[in-house]
């Protein structure tokens, strides 16, 4: 699927649609499986990895909303994220396990505090000076983290007691158990897709496409662009704080280094890798990232050669990311070569032409 | 050298199969050479062992840190959880030694740290299963501060990376700089790795100071020593440091680093045969020089099998395990040292003064020196 | 008199300055219901910075804007947009890599924006599907509803620059040369098309096409570098000698 | 602080500045002006580094070294554009995100396999390695003053080629429609080739000739990158003249922001950068 | 008025096309189309919006990547050249849209693409191209982007005369012009027909085409409907009715 192509013709939507929906349940559905198969002493590393590639995914799709779909490129994402994780392990009480509700509305309070004091002002810049900004607030951020002492200063704090996630009358989730974890963010996951699917299929999402191809249009047209672009904006801080919130829950500890600039680096790479203007793509971008890494680096110590040389191959035959390969793999390389000028800057969705090709 | 060896699919280890030990530490990056160098001084002793220790064979995993805070608990479960290893080694990064110290304590996985200094390591967060072979960063920078107070200067400008390990390392010098009747007049940091030094030498050069203490490592501290002298105050202004300034460098460093003196816990020209053979060894085997970062490995390596020969191998005795280790006498090639209450190091510290390129050792400038261990409560 | 009844839009003394240069000085003009007014003028006159400043797109150096008796001096073009104030542009400005339908939909969109409805589909949004229906029905666009607008020629997207104009559904059209780049028959269709929306809207008619605009026009307004050097009806215009020699040419040799 | 050390600060935030504008000079071109986004030029900083202690070492001299390293490096970017580039132009900008970053990960390690990890030195050439006294007791080295002689003479050359050539308008043309360019008969593709090569061929010079004063060793590259860009977008992307006033007024900021106001002296360029980018949106001179 | 230009009928053809067939992406928008300029001769491509003219052009030219068929160009085959190989064969382009560099000023616009023809001619300078349009002299050092619609289509134009071509291709040059400058600008095509030069010329107002054209094709859905010499053109209003629906 391709929101940023608002469907074409209604019947070849509604099919396209179904079988999104189709994709996605067969998604969640194998991914809330997993931990069956998964069952040896051994395997609770692996649980404990696609917990974390799956908090990495809800970040990448916090980003694709602004990327792809509202075209702000931050290069700043990360702050977000590490300002749930430092709300959390600055909330968590000292002396025994907090209430895990209570600690995720004050991360998500505060990443979407921040996201609306930093968007209200980056907004006013455009382009590779917007990606510059949002780098510039980020590493303000890094900074206070890193160098006052509010949380530990570059060594970082810990969070010594995992969170509790009393549900009305019982604690059916104790976040200890990595099982529980595991599906406390597959949870998160999914209401992170869903979420961002209504988004996107409502007017407001629609009216965020329009802004990411022609801003001036939208303005000429009645819509207050600004107050779109913010909304994106600190909604897409709100989801990143999800994911910073998430990330510091299962690690029990947060440094700086989560503010930095490779961090919010990554998540834009993890966007691009996976395909920009889709969500399927922020997911498989976060998953083949985080897990192609971590295969790479059990082969040889020069792990970031096979890393690049996958990167490399990838834009190269992928123009559209990784969500493009069921799509090139059908069609052949036939038409690769075949996108005239004056079709644009090469920024068409991912299912370009294809009715053209149909007349 | 050695090559790759990678993790074999986990499965539950037979009691009696082989000692996994599980090396985190950063291969790629700027502390790439201090990872490598780790790792061969440990596999040195092992093979020195017969590539057995405590009567049991010794399986490698290593994940590459990347000197990334971010994705240290993270690397550190790899190691705890995926390869279930008996003993964690790492890493070189503070920032990073954090993150494993957390998982280490939480999986009560026996760690022992080859480089990093960070104080709270063997002070807050120690632990029964968290031992070092290295140094904490008060360290070098106390016995500093006693050198200096001894020669009774009185007047000392600090500069540092604003991180923990260059700010503890100030703390130390200024507790025993300060102690000996000295003055730090003024303590200046840049962010770390920012190697634009200029300004401040300026700064410190129009504060006329009677010497100046310093902290850095690397390419950082190469560029700093070669500014310095460039700068024409290397015959002007005293400059010392902890060792790290002129460990690995000095071939970069050249004719700038000549005659500056640092204090570490290792030193070249060190008359002990255990040092003797233990160079010997490392040249043949790597065809390197060996420097303190092999000698934490190789320490590593020590510490390990006195407590791996006291448990016979068993190593699910943890306790036994824990109580020879923190007892154990390592026969370094740095000297004897034992380990203090918080397991860091108890040991000597050398003066060292550069020539040609070697950090040639001049005196003992510390002996027998134990981190304060502050806010450890073992 | 009777024309603030119907006057819809109204510029005093509209001015507006890049650096040294002038574009636009002292306009006057009104643009009242039932009307298509015209604005003639040489290159670089200022007839688009002119529509720029109406619309809200470019602040004015000076002068005032007044919106149905309103003073809208200020005001942001979105907001003089959902006021009813619609502008098309000399060169297009097009939503390039969606389809026709969804360029005017989008468009159309903005009269029933309610962003907060994040629970409703777009797609579901009946006024919006309505009006983009209707716009790409009266610009002749409606066989190309599905292509995608980077692929039309050049002419079609002129087309489709209109479309979007009309399914804001503005009462004050401001249309920067709408005829630009169209051939004799679109041309046709789009005259007939403003002769139709007459009634009922104020229109800013911005042309080069000579023929067309003294078909169409109601009254005319002509711009020197700048500045009004007359205006009123197309009669008066084709007569008045500053315009023959300023825009015109001495003579001309093909227009009907 | 006395009117000495004041006026040495200056002089060390102008040489400072002077420096980053050399680094960056390359990046103005392949970035500011071709419009690619090349996460890979600290890699080309890097690579000129260690470009400079092999060849030195080879021939024993810098001096030969950096022309060498030049040719090697034109012929470098050259064959890169051809493999890695020429095929992005018409891709949305963040492909080339995601290339170079790919590029820094391969250059990165092919440098540890090739040459390994350590830290190396360069010797600066005899010729330059003297020092003026300044004030009473410190000295500034001569080779400083020559980097900053470099940095200006590139700096000229790169305003005149590329303000007052056709050359430099063609180059400039060819970022906003490649069509068009190649309609005036212009043969784009290899025009780009070699401008790309040049870039590439900046960021090798002003590693080669940094290399002595900022010693070689792993990662350098990285460091420099995040600063290079901060200096092309506060000047205003695509502007010579802005590229070289940012890096001044970096110089300026970072030097004095050490001395005066340690705490914050790592967030300093930023918070220079968010303000001046949120009082001109489009950086100090928009060029065009 | 219609006479046949006399360089025209002497030298070999400037384009020589045939067989042309040019697709974008599956569909399939030149059907055999055989169109040929003579050495000097000034044609006139005409058809509704959206039939193929600006494609046409634009496949002679080599922009569209997708064609088949043989073009020849001043004596030398470019069906498979680039853009820039047939530009250096003396053909000008101002293309719809125009093509301005927005980064660059007029004088910036105007100077990059100075160049001397094929044959050494060099009739077309900045102060010639100033004169012609007055209007540009005001602007020179303005940046391309700040120009009215009209001031880009006169830079646009000079832009082409400053390669000194040989054939110059117009493809709705007059698109947003003053109904003087219009006059002006076919003036100047006269004028360049006059001195030798070819060009094709596509324009809305198929009345000025086929009063300055030696000869005329109409395209309809991509194939060749119609052509011949303008003078007879003229003469069959039901066929342009028909084709351009006037
Ligand atoms: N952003 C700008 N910066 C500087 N000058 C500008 C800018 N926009 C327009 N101008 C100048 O203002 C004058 C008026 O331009 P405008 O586009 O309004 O003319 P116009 O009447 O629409 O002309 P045309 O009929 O050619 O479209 C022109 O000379 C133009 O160069
Ligand atoms: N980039 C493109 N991709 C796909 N189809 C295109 C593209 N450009 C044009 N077309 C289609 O090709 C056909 C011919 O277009 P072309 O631009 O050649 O027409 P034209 O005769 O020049 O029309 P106009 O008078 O409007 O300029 C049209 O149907 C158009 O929709
Ligand atoms: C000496 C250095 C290599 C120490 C290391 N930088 C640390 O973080 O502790
Ligand atoms: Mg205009
Ligand atoms: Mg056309």
């Amino acid at each position: 699927m391709n929101p940023t192509t608002l469907p074409a013709r209604r019947h070849a939507a509604r099919n396209a649609t179904l079988a999104t929906a189709l994709g996605w349940v067969v998604a969640f559905a194998v991914l809330a499986g997993l931990p069956l198969l998964l069952t040896a002493d051994s395997h609770k590393f692996y649980i404990e990895l696609l917990s974390k590639v799956m908090i990495m995914a809800i970040f990448a799709l916090s980003l694709q909303l602004l990327i792809g779909y509202t075209g702000l490129v931050s290069l700043g994402h990360a702050a977000y994220f590490a300002m749930a994780a430092y709300a959390t392990a600055m909330l968590a009480p000292q002396s025994g396990p907090g209430n895990g509700w209570v600690l995720l509305a004050g991360a998500l309070a505060a990443s979407a505090a921040l996201a609306l004091v930093v968007g209200a002002l980056v907004l006013r810049t455009r382009g590779v000076y917007f990606i510059m900004v949002t780098l510039a607030f980020a590493q303000m951020v890094y900074f206070v983290f890193h160098d006052t002492k509010v949380a530990g200063g570059s060594d970082g704090t810990y969070i010594y007691f995992r969170p509790e996630f009393p549900v009305p009358g019982e604690h059916l989730l104790t976040v200890n158990d990595p099982m529980h974890f595991y599906w406390l963010v597959w949870l998160g996951l999914v209401a992170t897709v869903a979420v961002l699917m209504l988004v996107l299929r409502s007017r407001f999402g629609h009216a965020l496409v329009g802004i990411r191809h022609n801003e001036q249009r939208m303005r000429a047209a009645g819509y207050a662009t600004y107050r779109y672009q913010l909304g994106a904006f600190v909604a897409g801080g709100l989801l990143a704080g999800l994911a910073g919130f998430l990330y510091a829950i299962q690690f029990g500890f947060v440094n700086p280094e989560i503010a930095s600039w490779h961090q919010s680096g990554n998540a834009m790479l993890m966007v691009i890798l996976g395909g920009v203007g889709s969500l399927a793509g922020a997911v498989l971008g976060a998953f083949s990232f985080v897990l192609l890494a971590e295969w790479f680096s059990t082969l040889t110590k020069h792990w970031q050669l096979l890393m690049g040389g996958f990167i490399i191959v990838a834009v190269a035959l992928l123009p559209r990311g990784l969500v493009s390969l069921p799509s090139v793999l059908r069609h052949g390389r036939r038409r690769r070569r075949n996108g005239d000028a004056g079709s644009g800057t090469g920024e068409a969705p991912a299912e370009p032409r294809s009715h053209t090709e149909a007349a | 050298s050695a090559s790759a060896q990678t993790a074999a699919p986990a499965a539950g280890a037979p009691a009696g199969g082989k000692i996994k030990v599980g090396f985190m530490l950063p291969y790629t990056g700027t502390y790439a050479a201090l990872g490598n160098a780790i790792e061969n001084g440990f596999r040195m002793y092992v093979q020195q062992q017969g590539g057995k220790l405590g009567g049991r064979e010794i399986e490698y995993f290593k994940v590459d840190d990347e000197s990334d805070p971010a994705k240290a608990p993270e690397n550190a479960t790899k190691l705890v959880k995926r390869d279930q290893v008996d003993v964690v080694v790492g890493t070189v990064h503070s920032g990073v030694q954090m993150g494993i110290v957390k998982v280490a304590k939480e999986n009560n996985t026996l760690l022992i740290i080859p480089n990093a200094g960070v104080d709270e390591a063997t002070g807050p967060l120690c632990g029964p299963n968290i031992f070092r072979t290295s140094f904490s960063n008060w360290q070098p920078g106390y016995a500093m501060g006693q050198v200096l107070g001894e020669r009774g200067l009185k007047k000392v400008v600090t500069l540092t990376w604003k991180y923990a390990a260059g700010e503890q390392s100030v703390k130390g010098f200024k507790e025993a700089f300060e102690a000996k009747g000295g003055k730090v007049v003024k303590e200046l940091s840049l962010p770390f790795p920012n190697v634009e030094f200029q300004a401040l030498i300026t700064e410190v050069a129009s504060l006329k100071p009677d010497a100046v203490f310093v902290f850095f490592a690397g390419g950082g501290a190469v560029k700093f020593v070669k500014d310095w002298a460039a700068a024409g105050l290397k015959d002007k202004i005293p400059l010392y440091g902890s060792g790290f300034l002129t460990d690995g460098t000095l071939e970069a460093q050249g004719n700038a680093a000549q005659g500056l003196e640092t204090t570490l816990h290792y030193a070249d020209g060190l008359t002990n045969a255990r040092d003797k053979n233990f160079r010997l060894d490392y040249a043949k085997t790597y065809k390197l020089q060996p420097d303190v970062y092999a000698v934490q490995g190789y320490d590593a390596a020590q510490l390990l099998a006195a407590g791996a020969t006291a448990v016979k191998g068993d190593m699910t005795r943890k306790a036994d395990l824990y109580k020879a280790m923190g007892g154990a006498r390592i026969d370094s090639p740095r000297g004897t040292f034992t380990l203090s209450k918080a397991h860091n190091p108890v040991q000597d510290f050398y003066l060292r003064k550069v020539d040609g390129r070697e950090n040639k050792v001049s005196s003992v400038a510390v002996k027998a020196l134990a981190d304060p261990a502050r806010g450890c409560r073992l | 008199m009777n024309a603030p009844a119907t006057t819809i839009l109204e510029a005093q003394q509209l001015t507006r300055r890049f650096g040294g240069l002038t574009a636009v000085a002292g306009v006057d003009l009104t643009l009242a219901l039932h009307e298509i007014h015209a604005v003639i003028g040489t290159n670089g006159a200022g007839k688009s910075t002119l529509i720029n400043m109406l619309s809200g797109e470019l602040p004015a150096s000076s002068g005032r804007l007044r919106l149905k008796g309103e003073d809208v001096t200020g005001w942001s073009q979105p907001r003089l947009a959902r006021h009813g104030v619609g502008r098309s542009y000399q060169r297009n400005n097009i939503f390039l890599p969606l389809t026709v339908r969804e360029n005017c939909r989008l468009a159309a969109q903005s009269r029933a924006q309610r962003a907060w409805r994040l629970w409703e589909s777009a797609q579901g949004c009946r006024t919006a599907a309505t009006l983009a229906d209707e716009a790409m029905e009266r610009a002749g666009l409606e066989h190309l509803a599905d292509r995608r607008a980077s692929d039309l020629a050049h002419g079609q997207k002129r087309q489709l620059e209109v479309a979007m104009c009309l399914a804001t559904q503005p009462v004050a059209l401001l249309l920067d040369e709408p005829l630009a780049g169209m051939g004799a028959e679109e041309s046709a269709r789009m005259l007939a098309l403003l002769r139709g929306l007459r009634e009922g809207h104020a229109i800013l008619l911005v042309e080069h096409d000579m023929d067309a605009v003294f078909s169409v026009a109601d009254r005319i307004t002509v711009m020197v570098n700048g500045a009004v050097i007359a205006t009123g009806s197309p009669e008066a215009i084709r007569t008045n000698h500053e315009v023959q020699v300023a825009y015109l040419g001495e003579e001309e040799d093909e227009a009907a | 602080m006395d009117i000495v050390s004041f006026l040495i600060q200056c002089l060390n935030s102008v040489q400072y500045g002077l420096l980053l504008f050399l680094v960056a000079s390359g990046l103005t071109l392949i970035f500011g002006i071709m419009g690619v986004i090349n996460l890979a030029h600290g890699s080309f900083y890097m690579l000129g580094a260690y470009l400079a202690f092999t060849l030195a070492g080879l021939t024993g001299n810098l001096f030969i070294a950096i022309p060498l390293g030049i040719v090697l490096a034109v012929a470098f970017g050259y064959v890169l554009e051809w493999a890695f580039f020429s095929y992005l132009y018409e891709r949305d900008h963040l492909q080339q995100v995601l290339m170079t970053y790919g590029l820094i990960l391969v250059f990165e390690e092919l440098r540890s396999i090739l040459v390994g990890d350590d830290v190396h030195g360069v010797q600066v050439p005899a010729l330059l390695d003297g020092a003026l006294p300044i004030g009473n007791d410190m000295t500034y080295p001569v080779y400083r003053l020559f980097i900053s002689a470099v940095c200006l003479v590139v700096a000229l050359a790169m305003y005149y080629v590329i303000r007052r050539t056709r050359l430099g308008m063609m180059i400039r043309a060819g970022a906003t429609n490649r069509e068009m360019v190649q309609s005036l008969g212009i043969n784009i593709t290899v025009l780009y080739r070699f401008v790309f090569a040049l870039g590439v061929a900046l960021a090798v010079l002003a590693g080669m000739i940094a290399a002595p004063v900022s010693s070689v060793y792993p990662g350098m590259g990285a460091q420099v990158l995040i600063v290079c860009f901060v200096v092309v977008v506060i000047g205003g992307i695509g502007s010579v003249k802005g590229a070289l006033v940012a890096s001044l007024l970096l110089g300026f900021v970072d030097t004095f922001g050490k001395v005066f106001w340690q705490e914050a002296a790592g967030v300093l360029i930023y918070l220079l950068m968010a303000v001046i980018l949120l009082w001109k949106p489009q950086g100090l001179f928009k060029a065009g | 008025m219609n006479q046949q230009n006399p360089a025209a009928a002497a030298a070999a053809p400037m384009i020589e096309a045939t067989g042309i067939n040019a697709w974008y992406g599956s569909s399939h928008v030149l059907r055999d189309i055989d169109f040929t300029v003579g050495a000097g001769e000034t044609v006139g491509l005409l058809g509704r919006n959206g039939m193929g003219k600006s494609t046409l052009l634009r496949t002679l030219l080599g922009h569209v990547r997708q064609r088949q068929g043989r073009i020849v160009v001043a004596g030398r085959e470019v069906s498979r050249a680039q853009p820039f190989e047939v530009a250096r064969l003396g053909v000008a382009y101002v293309p719809e849209g125009r093509g301005i560099f927005p980064s660059l000023s007029v004088r910036e616009n105007l100077l990059m693409a100075a160049r001397k023809g094929c044959h050494g001619r060099n009739d077309w300078d900045e102060a010639r191209v100033l004169d012609l349009f007055p209007r540009l002299k005001e602007r020179l050092s303005h940046g391309g982007q700040q120009l009215s619609g009209g001031e880009q289509q006169m830079l646009s134009i000079g832009r082409a005369l400053m390669t000194n071509p040989d054939c110059l291709v117009l493809d709705e040059a007059t698109e947003g012009l003053a109904p003087r400058i219009v006059r002006e600008i076919w003036a100047v095509i006269a004028t360049v027909r006059a001195t030798g030069i070819a060009s094709v010329v596509v324009d809305r107002n198929f009345r000025s085409v086929l009063a300055h054209a030696d000869r005329a094709v109409v395209l309809e859905k991509g194939r060749v409907v119609l052509s011949g010499p303008a003078s007879d053109l003229a003469g069959k209003p039901e066929a342009l009715d028909r084709y351009l629906g006037v």
